[in-house]
């Protein structure tokens, strides 16, 4: 039995950003398991001080370009709730179905070309390409069509442009959303075999749990991204207005590490999809339940490696509700007509549901509309929290089997979570211990 | 030139069987935004007959942005082979300065050497004109034209009466093979009641000179300071040129396929008021400076080509005093300068 | 784009295509000017002195040389290519036996035939003398139909000259006055001139401006400072003949980039009588 | 370049989304995948290489540690292009910049932990700024096909050049309505193309994103932003969101 691993990997590979793991035990004893984040700050929140209401959006966007869709929508909502702006319903199904694109986009992405060569132990999806070319086909098929999704609707793939504060700056034609509810509708054959493949490799997935407490958007009517109150597995149904963020996600700096961290009720929570499927999977669409179920999530889970079946849940969630979107608006009068947006002093904050779980953004303006504060609360962040908990829980039950297995476990863990380091307005920078 | 009638619904009725029948694209003059474009049309009710300019000239049909000339395997010489892509295409609702235009263009790719790329187009084109029923704050054409030029390259001409009727006048074989089937009848108008109805709306600008004189005027301006004034301000943008029915230079370009298998050499829309337009080997440019840019621009509608055509190379549309976000490039505001600046 | 019954007879040409030359003989003269012979592979190419092709490699583009050998009715030319961008650089990269698109020949011709009985005098600059070099192929051949042929000859440095081997055969030729010079000679062993070619103009003597012509082809700066020099020396401004240089995409007088007002360079040019083209500000 | 060249991506302070428009390209990987041999991408692949023919460059420089590393890449890489705005120019990470002293700008983020010493951080810097480029790929994000026309262009052994002209060319061949006649303010004028004007066609009015033309009638614009009665400040904070040409915004 090995006893021994000292594990240091410098700039964890196909995560977006920068991670590093550090691992030393000796003996059987545990010296230093450290998860570290050094990508470097950017200082988003000290950008937008001092500049107009209508560039923060296009500002925050530039976050994370993975999430680029969601920060625009925190953003948007953030400034409309500081402002008071209300936004109308076809605006709202916009936006729900935008993010819907770019939950199946980012979804598809992490799962197959990050995640899935871990289950098949290779070292990216380039070999794939060569083994399994008939998947990685159908995976380029199927993220080509969410970007179309988001291209269509917020006209172009990262960034969007059509999405403005109260309004969109052009509808998508009744042409362009028949031709795209038909690909939708295409596609889901696409997804079922998709996962009839992450079946077939869902046995590497390893056998690890460790309980935790769940957080993320929820509401009454459906299983939520775009909207709604903030709840976890450990209120019991309860839920907090998205106002009070900040009593939930708790930043804080702790000795050993470089990032802000959060804790709710626990010493740390977890976000992201398995945390929205536990606490909302009564309300998913028949399909989705029944491919999650095929896959071996039959209701709360604390396996985090089970984040990325949720992801697949997630896609073919997003798939079927943007079909409903997309007949609801081809029944309404799809005219533009470009609305006035009234500037107010204000302090407003957002949440949304991102790919990699919820986000927050709260903005303070003057009543020029000039920006006097901001806060930006990224998922990522809160899950580091949970990464370090779930590294100190998985070390020792794994270490007998070596430091490679080990290693390509912590490895794993990471990329499970979609940690998106770029994201960093918050974070901290390392100072390597070696 | 016979002359018939034709009720506004029956003409849409006639087009919408032109669409049906799917042997030729039927284009119109469609609304984007709170402007028209040259779209083509799924049915006829998106056709307007009602506008005041289109932000693009029809050239695009002639000329397209992006026009394959040549496909090749790449760099192998022997494997050249050309291509000349041409559709039938009625273009519905042209207007006289546009026709003008279409002819200036005809000249220039068929005299000299002949560009069959552009002349196959122009070759499978029914062009139905249509005059103006409503005002363009810039427009200046009816000084700019002679009103029997359109008639050299319309197949038909729509005269709007009122609400429901329209005139047609039938120009050419092709005018009358297209109106085959239509509800038409005969005229019982006079001339004169035409010509009213021809002339609905005025311009509320004219142009001082015509082609006989234009060139010598502007000759004499050569050195005159508006060319460095009105540049100054210039962006070297090309807007005016390339929403000019009259200018048509290009680009040519290799592009290949991913696959480096096969490529195609592509003719682009270019224009000389981008800067690097007249860039030569050693980084020499011989239209360096913005205002003689703007002035070879303005030359090239007032001198060159009515020298070379007897044709006032400016037809008077309006679009570049439009397009220009500096506010300089109408050939009014040159004149209007030049006198403010005397 | 099936269904087109297109009127026009004559779609099944276009002015576009390049026909196929293969490069026969290839020497480089300099670190960066080539001399390429090639040969059509259907036709002679039925060129006269002054004129171009546009040259081209498929996925690489096009560009117009100026044809170098005198007229002929063999299949072969010849050409010396600077390797300054895109295409110039690929192509001195081919073999013997390797094809390139040719089409043309486009452009006016220096006057040969009506400069019979006169005087000749050529100003060359760098790869100016690549087009001269077809006149003067031309007129020492006929060598009785001129009367004085004067050839001066100027580059940067002795490793910019060209076509060094017919250089010193005009230098020993009785029936030629050949000057030459060079704008540095540091690091080298040149013995010759040294200073920009206007300072070899003082150096003709019994040239008669009046029965001669001046045929002046060099770099953009050139033209001005000769020019002023023939001035001086009597030249009026239709005894000059000049060759331009534009960008050009067509070569056919469509494209709009070589043009200078009213003139498209390919077209009207690239031989002008200076005397047509000097009131033309952007010429020169 | 007869050997497939062997291509490498690296990342700096940015948000990626310029690396998402490569993984965006679909199938078109596959292609480019044929005409290259991607050695070292942290984002999809484990494994690195000693040397590169090509290193893509995203990411703007705000440590002293980043630019050690970037210059250890431009000593074993042949062609070293800057793709995306904040390579580019710095792009929105230089917003940072225009606070004087960037202990302030640590405080507005970490407020009482902000000297920790770990939160270095020094004015933005493009990678232009700290180490020789061979080829800038302008845009935030980059338009990914103009990626693939210049990877295609390397390929083949020509020399790429991106446009130097207003995206108002490529607005007018949209056939867009122009955002001045909607009474907005647009930089396309002197906005550098290549995007196919994609903000103008989609009903917003261009910010820049990839900086200025060469030489981009600077006292025009000001003319024009001045008619809109925007202070000199204003015109300043409307042309930099991304980072433009400093002077353009004096
Ligand atoms: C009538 C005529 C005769 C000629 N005869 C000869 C001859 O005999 N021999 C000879 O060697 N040359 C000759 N030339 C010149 C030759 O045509 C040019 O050098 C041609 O540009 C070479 O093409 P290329 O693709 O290699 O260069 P390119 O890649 O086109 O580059 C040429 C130059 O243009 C610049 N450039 C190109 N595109 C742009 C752009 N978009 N923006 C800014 N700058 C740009 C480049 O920096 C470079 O300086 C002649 C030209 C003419 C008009
Ligand atoms: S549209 Fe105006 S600013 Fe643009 S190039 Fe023409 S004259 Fe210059
Ligand atoms: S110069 Fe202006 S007004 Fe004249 S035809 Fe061209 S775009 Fe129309
Ligand atoms: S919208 Fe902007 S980019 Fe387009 S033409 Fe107008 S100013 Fe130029």
């Amino acid at each position: 039995m090995s006893t021994k691993a000292k594990i240091d990997v410098h700039h964890v590979t196909r995560v977006e950003g920068h991670g590093n793991i550090v691992v030393d035990v000796d003996q059987g004893k545990i010296n230093k398991i450290e998860w570290q984040v050094p990508e470097a700050p950017r200082f988003f929140e000290a950008m937008v001080v001092g500049r107009p209401y209508d560039e923060i959006a296009t500002i925050t966007s530039r976050i994370c370009g993975i999430c680029s869709i969601g920060h625009t929508f925190a953003s948007l909502k953030a400034t409309e709730a500081a402002m008071g702006i209300e936004i109308d319903e076809i605006t709202f199904k916009l936006r729900e179905l935008l993010l819907h694109g770019e939950t199946l986009q980012s979804h598809i992405l992490h799962v197959c070309y990050l995640a899935v060569p871990d289950l098949v132990r290779v070292s990216s999806v380039v070999p794939l390409v060569e083994t399994h070319r008939d998947v990685v086909l159908l995976v380029t098929k199927l993220h080509r069509l969410a970007n179309e999704l988001c291209n269509v609707i917020g006209g172009r793939t990262t960034h969007p442009i059509r999405a403005r504060i109260g309004q969109f700056s052009m509808y998508p034609t009744k042409k362009e959303l028949q031709e795209l509810k038909n690909r939708l509708t295409d596609s889901v054959a696409d997804l079922k075999t998709l996962a009839g493949f992450v079946k077939s490799i869902a046995g590497a997935i390893p056998d690890f749990t460790r309980e935790t407490e769940y957080l993320a958007m929820t509401n009454k009517k459906d299983y939520a991204f775009y909207d709604g109150p903030l709840t976890t597995t450990d209120i019991g149904g309860k839920t907090i207005p998205v106002s009070e963020y900040k009593s939930v996600v708790n930043e804080f700096v702790v000795p050993q590490s470089t990032a802000k961290y959060g804790k709710f009720n626990r010493e740390s929570f977890m976000v992201g999809a398995i945390a929205r499927y536990n606490n909302n999977y009564k309300q998913l669409t028949a399909l989705s339940a029944e491919v999650g179920q095929m896959l071996g999530l039959n209701g709360v889970s604390h396996n985090p490696f089970h984040n990325n079946i949720a992801q697949v849940v997630e896609s073919v969630f997003a798939v079927e509700r943007s079909i409903e979107i997309i007949d609801w608006l081809l029944d309404q009068d799809l005219v533009y007509r470009k609305k006035e947006i009234k500037v107010k002093a204000g302090n407003g904050a957002s949440a949304v549901e991102v790919p990699r779980g919820i986000l927050f953004h709260e903005y303070t303006y003057d009543d020029k509309g000039i920006c006097q504060a901001a806060n930006c609360v990224i998922p990522t962040n809160l899950n580091h929290n949970n990464i370090q908990k779930d590294m100190e829980a998985l070390v020792p039950q794994f270490l007998d089997k070596g430091e490679k297995e080990l290693q390509f476990l912590l490895e794993m863990l990471v990329r499970a979570y979609d940690p998106c380091i770029s994201c960093s307005t918050h974070y901290l920078d390392v100072t390597f211990k070696k | 030139m016979e002359i018939l009638k034709i009720s506004l619904s029956d003409f849409l009725a006639h087009v919408n069987k032109k669409i049906q029948a799917g042997d030729s694209k039927q284009v119109g003059v469609v609304p984007k935004g709170s402007h028209f474009v040259f779209g083509e049309l799924d049915e006829a009710a998106q056709l307007c007959l009602d506008y005041d300019v289109t932000i693009l000239p029809p050239k695009k049909y002639f000329q397209p942005q992006r026009e394959v000339l040549v496909k090749y395997a790449p760099k192998d010489a022997s494997s050249y082979a050309m291509v000349n892509d041409c559709e039938n295409l009625t273009l519905i609702g042209v207007h006289p300065y546009d026709l003008v235009a279409i002819h200036l263009m005809d000249r220039a790719f068929s005299e000299g050497e002949r560009d069959e790329n552009y002349m196959a187009k122009r070759d499978c084109s029914v062009l139905i004109g249509l005059y103006p029923t409503r005002g363009f704050e810039h427009r200046f054409s009816a000084s700019m034209i002679d009103p029997q030029m359109p008639y050299k390259v319309a197949d038909l001409m729509l005269i709007k009466l009122d609400d429901n009727q329209l005139a047609l006048e039938v120009v050419s074989k092709k005018g009358k093979a297209y109106l085959e089937g239509a509800a038409v009848a005969k005229s019982d108008l006079s001339e004169a009641f035409l010509a009213q109805a021809r002339n609905k709306v005025k311009d509320s600008q004219a142009f001082p000179l015509g082609p006989d004189k234009s060139p010598a005027y502007f000759k004499e301006k050569y050195e005159h300071p508006v060319w460095e004034k009105l540049g100054e301000k210039c962006y070297s943008c090309g807007s005016c040129v390339f929403v000019c029915p009259t200018c048509y230079c290009f680009d040519v370009r290799d592009e290949v396929e991913l696959s480096l298998a096969s490529g195609e050499r592509v003719r682009y829309w270019d224009g000389c008021m981008i800067e690097s337009f007249a860039i030569c080997a050693g980084d020499h440019n011989f239209r360096k400076e913005r205002g003689a840019r703007f002035r070879h621009r303005v030359f090239r509608k007032t001198v060159t080509l009515p020298e070379k055509y007897q044709v006032m190379g400016c037809v008077g549309c309006g679009r570049c005093a439009q397009a220009c976000t500096a506010d300089i490039a109408g050939p009014m505001k040159v004149i209007k300068t030049m006198k403010e600046m005397n | 784009m099936g269904n087109c019954q297109c009127q026009s007879n004559t779609k099944g040409s276009s002015i576009y295509l390049p026909e196929i030359a293969r490069i026969t003989r290839k020497k480089l003269m300099t670190d960066v000017d080539c001399f390429f012979e090639f040969e059509m592979e259907k036709r002679p190419l039925g060129h006269k002195y002054g004129q171009f092709v546009e040259i081209s490699i498929p996925g690489i583009g096009e560009a117009p040389i100026s044809i170098s050998s005198a007229p002929s009715s063999s299949k072969k030319f010849e050409m010396v290519i600077r390797n300054v961008g895109e295409l110039t650089s690929v192509i001195h990269g081919l073999n013997i036996g390797e094809a390139i698109g040719v089409r043309g020949p486009y452009g006016t011709t220096f006057p040969m035939d009506d400069l019979k009985g006169k005087s000749l005098l050529y100003i060359t600059g760098g790869i100016g003398l690549v087009p001269a070099r077809s006149a003067i192929l031309h007129s020492l051949a006929n060598r009785n139909d001129y009367k004085d042929i004067t050839i001066l000859f100027g580059c940067k440095d002795p490793s910019q000259r060209i076509f060094v081997d017919e250089l010193s055969e005009w230098e020993k030729r009785p029936d030629v006055n050949f000057l030459e010079t060079v704008d540095t000679a540091a690091n080298s062993n040149w013995k010759g001139n040294v200073g920009v070619i206007t300072t070899l103009m003082p150096k003709l003597q019994n040239v008669n401006p009046d029965n001669t012509v001046a045929i002046v082809v060099g770099p953009p700066i050139m033209y001005k400072f000769v020019i002023m020099s023939l001035h001086d020396m009597g030249f009026t401004d239709d005894h000059i003949v000049v060759s331009l240089e534009r960008r050009m995409k067509c070569g056919v007088g469509k494209c709009g980039h070589c043009q200078i007002n009213h003139i498209y360079v390919c077209q009207d040019g690239p031989v002008f009588y200076f005397s047509d083209i000097k009131d033309l500000k952007e010429a020169i | 370049m007869s050997a497939k060249p062997k291509v490498a991506f690296f990342d700096f302070a940015c948000c990626e989304g310029c690396q998402l428009q490569i993984a965006n390209l679909e199938e078109d990987i596959l292609g480019l995948l044929g005409l290259v041999d991607l050695v070292e991408f942290r984002e999809v692949m484990t494994g690195t290489a000693p040397e590169y023919d090509i290193a893509f460059i995203e990411g703007s420089i705000t440590r002293k540690a980043d630019e050690e590393r970037l210059k250890d890449i431009r000593n074993r890489a042949k062609i070293l292009v800057a793709y995306g705005q904040c390579a580019v120019t710095g792009g929105i990470n230089k917003l940072k910049n225009l606070h004087s002293d960037m202990m302030e700008v640590r405080k507005i983020v970490y407020k009482d932990k902000a000297a920790m010493e770990h939160l270095d951080t020094y004015p933005t810097r493009a990678v232009g700024d700290v180490v020789k480029v061979d080829l800038i790929i302008p845009g935030c994000p980059i338009n990914k096909d103009e990626f693939v026309s210049i990877v295609k262009q390397l390929a083949l052994g020509k020399i790429p050049r991106i446009p130097d002209y207003p995206v108002c060319v490529e607005c007018k061949l949209k056939e867009n309505v122009c955002r001045y006649d909607e009474g907005e303010i647009c930089l396309g004028p002197i906005a550098r193309a290549g995007c196919g004007a994609i903000c103008p066609s989609n009903g917003v009015a261009c910010d820049a994103c990839r900086g200025t033309v060469s030489n981009p009638n600077k006292q025009a614009m000001h003319e024009v932003l001045a008619k809109y009665n925007l202070t000199v400040d204003e015109i300043i904070g409307k042309i930099n969101i991304f980072a433009v040409d400093p002077e353009v915004s004096k």
